[in-house]
């Protein structure tokens, strides 16, 4: 793993989130942070980024005077593609992605539970844009990553015991990067794995509101 | 033999939709709104209206003109979360969204158009979505069944087409245009140009003439509006 | 209805059957004589042939030094297309057809029964090649021509009370269109449209294995 | 970032097939059929093969020849008319044949490609070809559960690829291509010209890469086989 370039602790967690992205892989990086994974990303490094409304090869993230205007993901950023790019509907991009085609996904959350399910498409009565196409990463990526604060604004835990909120999918969450910490969900819950620099186990521990294994080996920091 | 020509008015197309109509609507944001077929909708004035699309655009573009007027009743989408129109005449009642998953939208129009009637999938069982629809035991699994989905109407928006109703696409804008153009009885298409028969490759037609049946002919109404975003002029066709 | 151009018995009933297409339809002709209707229409009529292997705006049929070895049609005939043909997957070709987009069929058949049931695919322990795209094609054009001999090799009747063969599929079949006659299936069963020049209503009623009701005005010929 | 290399020598691509494998074999007729792939698992022989094809080629042409050399146990198809050997080990016992209306067979494989688990239909009721299914009630209709079919293997044939595994085809060489790339667990592609990355436009590619895992270049194997077909080389492309 390479070094931490920054100590802002968000661009930290991003980076941090760029390292689960493996050689070969095709991802699809869920709106907000996730998108901005693609900044970590070696020069040249071998992986293709889908974007659920029909694009494989997605490249950056462009300015409106350099974009064209039929060309956007799926959060609606004008975008540049790769060499080898490819357009397509609809139905193939979900078949791509319920297919078992995709090897990660990157997806913001409200709510993980230890069990791995995810919540992170409706507050009820407060904020229902409906679910989009995040059920289906969430099930069907072969490999699902949460990035998100380890607390929400409020200061509220976002890792829980159990979801209060309306599930996007159940038992999907592989792994959970936050600005405290990298937990796993694994199948006797959250097991912390490494810390932020300047976080402590306690720090951690306070701001999950479930019960966390920790590593027989010393922490790893990042 | 020769390709039958479907070519006609926009004010003729539309008048097509009575009261009450369903109707699919291609896009996923701005890319492949059929803009310039909404606002001719919304100048005629049909009501009643039940609309399926991706998204509900933003507020002051595509179908969000629909909601303002009133014309709309029911909604079948997957993310309005872009239009604080929409969310607020869903809170108050006005207008019943029905949300779907982006790739069960996807699937349940394929279904429609193709002449199937239901599937059994795994996608949303145990989560809010799935509940209320009827489940089905397979394997030992429990699935949730989905319904087929058609329409009365299509409105597609396209990059070109030929006067038999071959489309293509450009870039992300292709989006729900395939399957919705599969999808209804009545297929009416703009397309920003329309070409003669043969000019485009047989090998490069994504949606074949025989599911359209009338081809509005943007160029010939003036340049693009500015709903259509023309940040660059781009060519992909 | 155009005078006939022969008295050939079967150019006499490919070219009846080429009337069945009207202006505008999308249409499907099957393997054997359906295909040979193509021949019967004028120059520059206004209609796309569907090829189920994914092709609409067939044309003629080639000779295999004019051919293309990647364009046949369903029955594995090479063929031209038309200026606005398009090729696309097995896929979309059945999408089309279940979808209500396939406004004629032409079809062989070896029996059809009074209630409109068509069997033309498998003759048990003889012949078994399979169903092909037959079933559909049978079950969802809106319209179901049958354009087939009275009679079978060995002088038995194909149109039946009821079919001895497999179904290809029930209730489809509209008209069936031989070299001794026009036939419609009616709810009441089969009513006799038309005789063929020089076919006696006696001749029909004798190689028809079912009742044949007739028509109030006098029979046309073709 | 760069897409990923997957272009592979034939004979290792086809080593991965173990004995037993199920593999869909793309073709309607000659067009489309892999007759190279196929040459190659005739001379690896593996045994004990599932083929799920549309149809068994002719006598002495691409599937027909691993009929004849018994590797294989079952074949999944739509219409074997056309090879009087296929006929006659089904008619034997010696080869197992399940036959699926072609549309049926192309949906159930987009099942599978898409995930999904079963689709209910009207197609096939009341036929041979529906007894044994399970039957659902719809809307006081009967209707036929068809389940969704997937392969360890996929062969295809295209006529361009790039290295990521874009694909292109060639008129009617297009037929199931498209639906069995999508619904195997291991995607083995033959093209007839391996083009740059970026040389197929990306609005025009008919597969889009991440469903292929190997690609593999017929033009670096020499000339077509006779097999193929070839009539005229007229491009398409």
């Amino acid at each position: 793993m390479s070094e931490p370039t920054s100590f802002d602790p968000k661009t930290r967690m991003i980076a941090r989130a760029a390292q689960e992205v493996q050689p070969g892989m095709v991802v699809n990086l869920g709106i907000g942070l996730p998108t901005q994974i693609v900044g970590h990303l070696p020069a040249g490094f071998p992986v293709c980024l889908h974007s659920e409304n029909g694009l494989t090869g997605t490249g950056l993230v462009l300015a409106p005077d350099q974009a064209d205007r039929n060309l956007i993901d799926a959060g609606g950023a004008y975008v540049s593609t790769l060499p080898g790019a490819a357009f397509f509907d609809s139905l193939t991009s979900f078949a791509m992605v319920r297919g078992g085609r995709l090897d990660l996904t990157v997806l913001g959350a409200f709510e993980v539970a230890q069990t791995g399910d995810l919540a992170n498409w409706q507050i009820p009565g407060r904020f229902t844009p409906g679910v989009g196409g995040g059920i289906e990463l969430a099930q069907k990526a072969r490999r699902v990553v949460v990035l998100s604060t380890h607390c929400d604004r409020r200061g509220q835990p976002k890792l829980l015991r159990a979801c209060k909120l309306p599930l996007t999918a159940e038992r999907c969450v592989d792994r959970i990067i936050t600005d405290m910490a990298v937990v796993d969900v694994t199948p006797a819950g959250f097991a912390l794995r490494e810390l932020a620099e300047g976080v402590s186990l306690e720090d951690v521990m306070a701001a999950t509101d479930a019960p966390l294994a920790l590593p027989d080996a010393p922490l790893l920091r990042f | 033999m020769s390709l039958p020509d479907k070519r006609q008015g926009m004010e003729e197309a539309i008048a097509r939709i009575p009261n009450g109509a369903r109707i699919l609507i291609s896009g996923f944001g701005v890319p492949g709104t059929p803009f310039t077929l909404i606002q001719e909708l919304l100048r005629q004035g049909q009501t009643g209206l039940t609309l399926v699309k991706n998204d509900a655009n933003e507020t002051g573009l595509g179908i969000d003109h629909l909601l303002a007027s009133g014309q709309v009743e029911r909604l079948i989408t997957t993310h309005i979360g872009l239009n604080p129109r929409a969310i607020e005449l869903m809170n108050s009642g006005k207008l019943t969204v029905e949300f779907c998953g982006q790739g069960m939208l996807a699937e349940r129009l394929h279904a429609g158009g193709a002449g199937l009637k239901a599937f059994l999938t795994d996608i949303g069982v145990g989560t809010l979505l799935a509940q209320g629809k009827p489940h089905h035991e397979l394997d030992g699994q429990s699935l949730v069944l989905e319904t087929a989905l058609r329409a009365d109407f299509a409105l597609i928006h396209a990059a070109k087409a030929d006067p038999f109703g071959n489309l293509r696409y450009t870039a992300t804008a292709r989006n729900f245009a395939p399957v919705m153009a599969m999808a209804a009885d009545q297929v009416i298409v703009e397309a920003e140009a329309v070409v003669g028969l043969g000019d485009l490759a047989a090998d490069d037609i994504h949606t074949p003439g025989p599911f359209v049946d009338a081809v509005v002919d943007l160029a010939a109404l003036g340049p693009l509006s500015a709903e259509y975003g023309v940040v660059r002029r781009e060519q992909h066709v």
